[in-house]
């Protein structure tokens, strides 16, 4: 099966978009595109699933390299494993509850459509890279396009977060590269030619200072895509501004393409320095996930109170790469992807409420249940679901973290998995404050009695993440069947110099 | 006669390249600027036909240089002068001080 | 040997058969500014490009004098196919000029001048293709012949010139004194290292950073571009910066070869200072002319990383980059052209709102200016990340880390004007603009460029195959 | 039907309803919903009735083993620890799926008439369906990480139902109350299984038990050499999974919860919040007994004192309560302080098991008259709609079946023999007296009292004054209707007769029977105690006099302290509202803003500001830039030659 599809299906999409003006075309064949990736990356799932099962084992799957800058060592090389595979299909699942909860986009609906189009684009080619510069091209080709959401759809300070959100989202792509330099200067293909080839340098044993030098650049670069504290400031501005769609695709694609990053560039091409760091990781992480709890209990935006909760569940994806065992990455992948979907649909429920209200502090709702009963149950399970409730894929993800963080003895490893344990009372605490005063209690406004329920498109794409979410969170097994013997193969290379 | 060593000849070309430069710095008529301008070139040119005459007798590269340096400051000299009418015209003085007005 | 004599000069010959048409029609015809007249120029221009890919073979002539390689001659296509791309995009310029002709005439010649700079084997001859790519563009520079503004910039361009020639001039002499010949092949021989032949070699540096306006040689340029008519300032910041580059890359890497260390720590310093300093002040202009010129500034910095790295790699990604950098900075120059030249708007607030109004030209705006900054998929992204790439090959990655955060920083200023485009209200935008075919096919051709230029990876390995490095 | 199929059923139906009334309930069968709920569980009771049935009688064995009926591993962390998702059977289990189902059948039944009418009953019925599933998951656990997962969901199913009335704010806040704060002890419970699993390298309770109870085994030895300020690992993973047991059962100082807990609709309060959920701490502790009492008798103690102070703590209070809900509440959480100073004094192994047995039989006992005391001071309320007792009185005549059920659960918690809760809590203390005669005589106090404030309860409803609110006979409902009435009257049955039942023959610490002598004499103290406490409370509240002011008038100081509770809300708020808030979210929420974002923004602002510093350079003057090239490039040749040589 052909991975080149999943970068030319949204392209061609966005392309055919460009052709009409019509917001009811448009929205069409931005839904025909995006159920049309759906589409290819379930059957991508189970042709993938089909080859495991008949037994190839070989690290990337599908693999494919076309040359592209031979000098340079530069190569369009596809691949996937388990591991992107999932990332694919969480991208695949946002983008398509990003169209359609973005239905009635009036304003410029063509660009609007054309530029979510293209960012799925970069996401999924990024996944599928295996060629450090392709993979450095999409990570940027999906900054651009969350710039022009936020500046020309977003709300309140729209033109500021756009700009900090791009400049610092463009700073950690220049950490990025530098790390990918690095790399690139540390491998040998023989008469002094170099490569940029993922695999050629997973083979390749890159000198400890090396490693010393450029894994923090690659880390930090990665991290400030995927909320690293101090570099997370991006994430509350950004989210709040943009349009509900692109907030989506932020909290579920974008800081995934950082996590991702994280493990698969930095940990996984420099473990000797990843061990090294390990601590500092996971000391940051630690701050993240508690003190981005804390900072969310005083947030008064649903918005921010969301985009915070993700700053503290972020944390626990480095938390889980920084612990460098496999449970503990293995959860760190769940939790990408529980976070994905889960925080999608906390922001499309978000979105249908400010809608209909027109506004997103908490203190001017209340009793949204009453009114307006689907979004709220909605509202009040994506909360449920990152408060970490069983039966949800926060729940999972979150122990499967702890489990693996658990198994280092040290005093100071367990205290960091102690206190992150601890956040999930602070996040009980945001989350049903927001939920009590906004969805609970009495009715706030009167003039809200007229509101109307969500429509079929918004039910849709709620359904949709919602089957995401309720399946990893009832039968974690078959992803976790999915997913782990690619950490296997991920530890091999991570646990090469592990000291017990 | 007693021939002058090559060193006094280099540092007259110097010191005229300098007192050019020192000219361009400081007077204000742009024309005086292009006056000095020709003294950093000769000085140069001095240069050239020194070298040629001490150290590479034999070919004749250096005094053909010169007369090639000579020519086009006679139209660099000619553009200019064409430029600094026309300010002239449009700004009525061509005082460098005063042509400022394109700046930070 | 006579039609060797016609291959290897094909270019400059092309080049003066147009010149002297021109020259002709000026005397003979007496309504040169018809429609007729300029679709006719162009044409010829078009043929001059396309003349330019036939009979590609090296050698060199007047003993050494004159030299061209497969490499100068694309060097020299490119050339051509920017000036194409500027004289059409002069075309709302010069249709309401009175002396069109003497417009396309000195730009010629200056483009002529650059041609024989590129194939120059000899000191002589590279001073005199110099002078004769100088000089015309200050005339150019003062065309508005009664803006004050215009023939300030002249007068600043023939000044600061004419001044650094004479520290050019007197490197040349010195280099003269210390080796005893003015061809590069000899000078090549004789290179000793000695302090007086470094002091030469500075000199020699600083005429190519004046015409590069490399930082703190660069002062002439804001200045020079704000005053003089956007297709000069488009010609100045694109045509002769590229000839300079190009011949810049082939000076240091074949003729001073053995001098690296000393041309390293000069790229090295200037480098710094150029991204820098050009970065600093990009951000805080007000006139759009007055930006890209900063800008363009800020990119000559990046070309000077990518020339410090002195692999093959290196040469081909500055050639590569200075191709695509045409593209990026002529689609702004072009629409920048157009808004000037119909509105005589030219500061960055009122393009707050372009969108409403010009969506196409915003877009082809937003597009070159994407590209200038380096953002995927553009093909700015390629090439600039392949000069620091080429830059990080010496291993010096203080540089390219102050490389790669400055090109955040020309992020902010870039997309500082897509956000005025978009995202910014005005209650007087520029009206709608309706503008003639010539410019519209310029802009065109460039989108398409920027567009495509960057995933050609064959482009790329064509030019690495005839590149050499040290 | 095999064992696994049966339960299986009887757990899935009730998950099977609700979802059905969960997504269809609200707009097609909000009218049906009541009886499918109902329906569901009635079969699932008759089922785990059946179930009981087969596995005490029909048992040939001498004893009553562990059997796992079903499993599957649901996600596996690493080879050997995994989550499971199983059916554990042994003797407690089964004795909690009838328990639990069957209180769940009455109260379903119950609502039917107490909910009629309401505009969310689907969704009402969805709850309850969706907590008996939760609940019964959590009893047949076979693996600490599943007790965990159905832990939080019997949880967040209370939550909701507290919640229930959603426009209230007091009934909001509540539910957020009891939320956070069991959640808050889970995360000392999900701390416990980490230790626990990473020490024993299982998560399967059998697997677990085995391991950390066999002395001299690796993983007991590592785990009681571990230690941490001065415990070892064992003792804190013991003790934090405690935690998480006394914040569900509401043991002191975690107990704030309970009392609120009252906002919900009262079937709702008989159901969770009397019978079944807040007993899953005394379940858990069982479930992990001999660990806890072979391995572990330090944690053991503390468990005993726990339970002895939130008896005796919680008696008090209930005395000086005036809403009715709230003073059956105080007294669930002191009957629940009995169950586990049982489990704290007992022993492990046959005779010495006795307490196990005792507080397993007084969980059973106290299940049925508890959830008769709350039914039919949900008959009352619907009747006065009103918890004040002062809106109360005289409602013998009334409502007279109410009325014998509510007297018969009163003389069965207050121990009068022959009812329910006198064997059970005889049993209890005869085991104190043998372990701790400490603890033996504070039970007995706490017994005097509870018998006297559930009179103060029976006669400020039934006797004393004549209602205010007797008007209402013209149009109220009476008692309500039959499917009220029906389930007080199963209840009581059970209320007199469950005493009966010979536990310790089906229920004891190492599953061999064992057999109870029933001696006279221990039994006579507790008996003159509950009497006389009787007695005291007919003499203050039979009719209306001034007596109990003056007691509480002359009592001043301790009145008013066991009238707000101990203060203990006040000192939680302080700590949440003064502490947690203003000093760490406060905080943290500004130096986000300030300092991090906006250190952020002043590398920006730094740029700018060098920018404008160095604009003069650039002055527009042709002979300025001459100089400046002439410096630069004398100074970098300078430079250069410097560098070079």
């Amino acid at each position: 099966m052909n991975l080149h599809l999943l970068v030319i299906a949204p392209i061609v999409t966005a392309v055919f978009i460009l052709f009409f003006k019509e917001l009811r075309q448009v929205r069409m064949i931005a839904l025909l595109g995006a159920g049309f990736q759906l589409i290819i990356s379930v059957l991508l799932l189970s042709t993938f699933c089909n080859e495991r099962a008949a037994g190839n084992t070989a690290p990337m799957l599908f693999y494919n390299s076309v040359e592209w800058f031979s000098p340079l060592g530069i190569a369009f090389t596809t691949g996937i494993d388990g591991i992107s595979l999932s990332m694919i299909l969480l991208s695949a699942f946002v983008v398509l509850a990003g169209v359609l909860v973005s239905w009635k986009m009036e304003k410029m609906s063509r660009e609007f459509f054309f530029l979510l189009t293209l960012l799925s684009a970069g996401a999924y080619g990024f996944f599928i890279s295996l060629d450090l510069f392709t993979l450095f091209f999409f990570l940027e080709i999906a900054v651009i396009p969350k710039f022009m959401l936020i500046g020309i759809w977003g709300s309140g300070r729209k033109e500021y977060s756009a700009m900090k959100l791009a400049l610092m989202l463009m700073a950690g792509s220049a950490f990025v590269f530098l790390g990918l330099l690095g790399l690139y200067f540390s491998t040998n293909v023989g008469n002094g030619q170099h490569t940029f080839d993922f695999i050629a340098i997973s083979r390749s044993a890159i000198p400890l200072d090396t490693q010393l030098l450029f894994f923090p650049l690659a880390f930090i670069g990665f991290g400030i895509f995927g909320a690293l504290f101090p570099f997370h400031t991006w994430v509350p501005d950004g989210h709040s501004s943009a349009p509900t769609a692109a907030s989506m695709f932020l909290a579920g694609i974008s800081m995934k393409l950082g996590g991702y990053g994280c493990l698969r560039v930095a940990t996984y091409l420099m473990p000797e320095a990843a061990h090294v760091y390990a601590p500092y990781i996971i000391l940051l992480a630690t701050i993240a996930i508690i003190y981005g709890a804390f900072a969310t209990m005083m947030q008064t935006d649903l918005k921010y109170i969301n985009a915070y909760s993700s700053v503290s569940h972020c944390g626990f994806v480095l938390l889980g790469i920084g612990m460098l065992n496999e449970t503990a990455i293995a959860g760190a992948v769940m939790q990408m992807i529980s976070h994905g979907l889960m925080t999608a649909l906390f922001f499309a429920a978000i979105g249908m409420i400010y809608e209909r209200t027109h506004t997103r502090m908490v203190a001017q709702l209340g009793g949204l249940l009453k009114v307006m009963p689907f979004i709220s149950t909605i509202f009040i399970i994506s909360g449920l679901c990152s408060l970490g409730l069983p039966g949800f894929s926060g729940f999972v993800a979150e122990m499967t973290v702890f489990m693996g963080s658990w198994q280092h003895t040290e005093m100071f490893y367990r205290i960091a998995t102690i206190l992150s344990c601890a956040s999930i009372v602070v996040t009980a605490v945001y989350i049903l404050r927001a939920a009590g005063k906004s969805i609970m209690g009495p009715l706030a406004n009167e003039q809200h009695l007229s509101l109307g329920d969500a429509t079929w498109n918004e039910k849709s794409a709620a359904v949709l993440l919602l089957s995401g979410i309720v399946v990893i969170g009832i039968a974690p097994f078959w992803l976790n069947e999915l997913i782990s013997p690619d950490v296997n193969g991920l530890m091999v290379n991570i646990g090469r110099t592990f000291i017990p | 006669m007693s021939e002058i060593p090559l060193e006094h000849l280099l540092m007259l070309s110097t010191a005229l390249f300098f007192i050019g430069a020192y000219g361009f710095l400081t007077r204000r008529n742009m024309i005086a600027m292009l006056m000095s301008l020709e003294l950093m070139l000769n000085s140069v040119n001095i240069n050239f036909i020194v070298f040629n005459k001490y150290l590479f007798p034999d070919t004749i590269e250096g005094l053909g240089f010169t007369i090639f340096i000579i020519a086009i400051a006679a139209a660099e000299a000619a553009v200019a002068i064409a430029i600094i009418i026309n300010l002239y015209r449009n700004t009525k003085n061509i005082d460098a001080e005063n042509a400022d007005h394109l700046k930070h | 040997m006579i039609n060797e004599f016609i291959y290897l000069m094909k270019h400059e010959l092309m080049l003066c058969v147009i010149l002297f048409s021109l020259l002709i029609m000026k005397i003979a015809s007496n309504d040169e500014n018809s429609g007729r007249w300029h679709l006719m120029i162009n044409l010829l221009l078009l043929v001059n490009l396309l003349v330019g890919f036939c009979y590609n073979i090296s050698g060199e002539l007047f003993n050494g004098m004159f030299q061209s390689s497969e490499l100068i001659q694309l060097e020299k296509n490119i050339l051509n196919l920017g000036l194409l791309i500027i004289s059409l995009q002069a075309h709302p310029y010069t249709r309401t000029h009175r002396h069109a002709p003497e417009f396309y005439i000195l730009l010629l010649s200056s483009v002529l001048g650059m041609f024989f700079m590129l194939s120059s084997g000899h000191l002589l001859l590279f001073y005199i293709g110099l002078e004769l790519s100088t000089i015309p563009l200050a005339a150019l520079a003062n065309f508005n012949l009664n803006k004050s503004a215009s023939s300030e910039a002249g007068m600043k361009m023939i000044m600061s010139s004419a001044f650094s020639s004479a520290f050019l001039l007197m490197g040349i002499s010195l280099m003269y004194g210390t080796t005893g010949s003015l061809s590069f092949s000899e000078i090549t021989l004789q290179l000793t290292g000695a302090p007086l032949q470094v002091f030469a070699f500075v000199m020699l540096f600083v005429g190519f950073a004046f015409k590069l306006s490399i930082v703190p040689f660069h002062f002439w340029t804001a200045d020079v571009y704000e005053g003089a008519p956007v297709s000069v300032a488009a010609f100045l910041s694109v045509i002769s910066k590229s000839a300079i580059a190009f011949v810049f890359v082939t000076v240091l890497y074949s003729v001073f070869e053995s001098m690296v260390n000393v041309w390293y720590i000069l790229l090295f310093i200037t480098a710094v200072l150029t991204i820098g300093i050009g970065n600093l002040f990009a951000l805080r202009q007000e006139n759009i002319k007055r930006f890209l010129a900063f800008s363009s500034i800020a990119q000559v910095g990046f070309i000077l990383v990518g020339i410090s790295g002195g692999t093959q790699e290196s040469e081909a990604s500055v050639i590569y980059f200075l191709l695509i950098y045409i593209f990026s900075n002529l689609g702004a120059f072009g629409v920048v052209n157009i808004v000037s030249s119909i509105t005589s708007k030219e500061s960055i607030n009122d393009y707050k709102g372009f969108y409403k109004t010009n969506p196409a030209l915003s877009w082809i705006m937003t597009i070159s200016l994407f590209s200038l900054a380096g953002i995927p998929p553009t093909a700015g992204f390629f090439g600039k990340l392949f000069l620091l790439t080429a830059g990080a090959s010496t291993g010096n990655y203080v540089l390219i880390a102050f490389a790669a955060i400055n090109m955040v920083v020309s992020m902010y200023y870039y997309l500082r004007i897509v956000k005025a485009m978009f995202m910014e209200a005005n209650e007087h935008p520029i009206q709608k603009i309706s503008f003639s075919l010539f410019p519209s096919i310029a802009l065109i051709i460039c989108i398409v460029g920027i567009l495509l230029t960057g995933f050609s990876g064959n482009l790329y390995t064509y030019i690495y195959e005839l590149s050499i490095g040290i | 039907m095999s064992l696994a199929t049966t339960i299986q059923l009887i757990v899935l139906l009730p998950l099977g309803s609700f979802l059905l009334l969960g997504i269809f309930g609200r707009k097609y069968l909000s009218s049906l919903s009541g009886m499918i709920g109902t329906t569901s569980l009635l079969v699932s009771a008759i089922l785990s009735i059946q179930t009981a049935y087969q596995y005490f009688f029909l048992n040939t064995a001498g004893s009553f083993e562990k059997i796992i009926a079903w499993k599957m591993t649901w996600l596996t962390f690493s080879e050997g620890v995994s989550i499971d998702m199983g059916i554990l059977v042994d003797p407690i289990s089964v004795m909690m799926l009838v328990v639990v189902t069957v209180v769940s059948l009455m109260v379903h039944v119950y609502s039917l008439g107490y909910m009629k009418g309401d505009e969310r009953f689907a969704t009402y019925y969805s709850f309850l369906s969706l907590f008996t599933f939760s609940m019964l998951g959590l009893v047949i656990a076979v693996n600490i990480f599943q007790i965990y997962m159905f832990w939080e969901l019997v949880g967040v199913s209370s939550f909701l139902l507290i919640g229930y009335y959603f426009e209230k704010p007091s009934a909001v806040a509540a539910s957020k109350k009891a939320f956070i704060v069991t959640r808050f002890a889970d995360l000392g419970f999900l701390i416990g299984i980490l230790i626990l699993g990473f020490e024993a390298k299982t998560l399967d309770f059998v697997t677990l038990i085995e391991r950390l109870t066999t002395s001299n085994s690796p993983y007991l030895v590592s785990a009681t050499t571990a230690s941490f300020l001065g415990a070892s690992a064992l003792t804190w993973g013991l003790l934090l999974v405690f935690m998480g047991g006394a914040g569900k059962s509401a043991m002191f100082p975690l107990h704030i919860w309970l009392p609120d807990a009252m906002e919900g609709p009262t079937p709702v309060s008989a159901l969770i919040h009397a019978a079944t959920m807040v007993v899953a701490g005394v379940f858990l502790v069982a479930r992990l007994f001999p660990i806890f009492s072979i391995s572990c008798p330090g944690a053991l103690e503390v468990v005993m004192w726990t339970g002895v102070i939130s008896a005796l703590f919680a008696a008090l209070i209930a005395c000086t309560q005036t809403d009715i809900k709230r003073v059956l509440a105080y007294s669930t959480m002191s009957q629940i302080g009995y169950m586990m100073f049982a489990l704290g004094v007992s022993g492990y192994g046959n005779e010495a098991g006795l307490g196990f047995t005792a507080s397993m039989f007084h969980l059973f006992t106290h299940a049925f008259f508890k959830a008769l005391l709350f039914l039919g001071a949900g008959a009352v309320i619907h009747y006065i709609h009103s918890n004040e007792m002062k809106d109360m009185g005289g409602l013998r005549k009334s409502m007279p079946i109410t009325h014998i059920t509510f007297l018969i659960a009163c003389l069965a918690i207050a121990g009068i023999p022959p009812f329910a809760g006198f064997f059970s809590k005889e049993e209890i203390l005869t085991a104190a007296h043998h372990a701790n005669p400490m603890v033996y005589y504070i039970a007995l106090l706490t017994a005097g009292i509870t018998a006297f404030y559930m009179f103060r309860l029976y006669y400020n409803i039934f006797w004393s004054k004549e209602a205010k609110t007797a008007h209402h006979d013209d149009d109220h409902h009476g008692e309500g209707t039959w499917s009220m009435k029906i389930p007080l009257l199963i209840l009581s049955v059970g209320a007199i007769a469950a005493g009966f039942i010979p536990f310790g023959s089906f229920v004891s610490s190492d599953g061999h029977p064992l057999h109870i002598p029933f001696e006279i004499s221990a039994a006579i103290l507790p008996v003159i105690i509950a009497v006389s406490g009787i007695a005291l409370a007919t003499l203050f509240y039979k009719t209306e006099n001034d007596r109990p002011d003056k007691l509480s008038a002359s009592f001043q100081g301790i009145y008013k302290t066991a009238y707000h509770k101990f203060y203990i809300d006040e000192i939680y708020l302080f700590i949440t509202k003064k502490i947690v808030f203003n000093l760490i979210a406060q905080p943290s929420a500004w130096v986000d803003k300030n300092i991090i974002d906006g250190s952020m923004n002043g590398l920006a602002s730094l740029v700018v500001w060098k920018s404008n510093l160095i604009k003069s350079i650039q002055s527009g003057k042709v002979q300025d830039y001459a100089l400046y090239f002439f410096l630069a490039a004398f100074g970098i040749t300078a430079l250069t030659i410097y560098l070079v040589n």
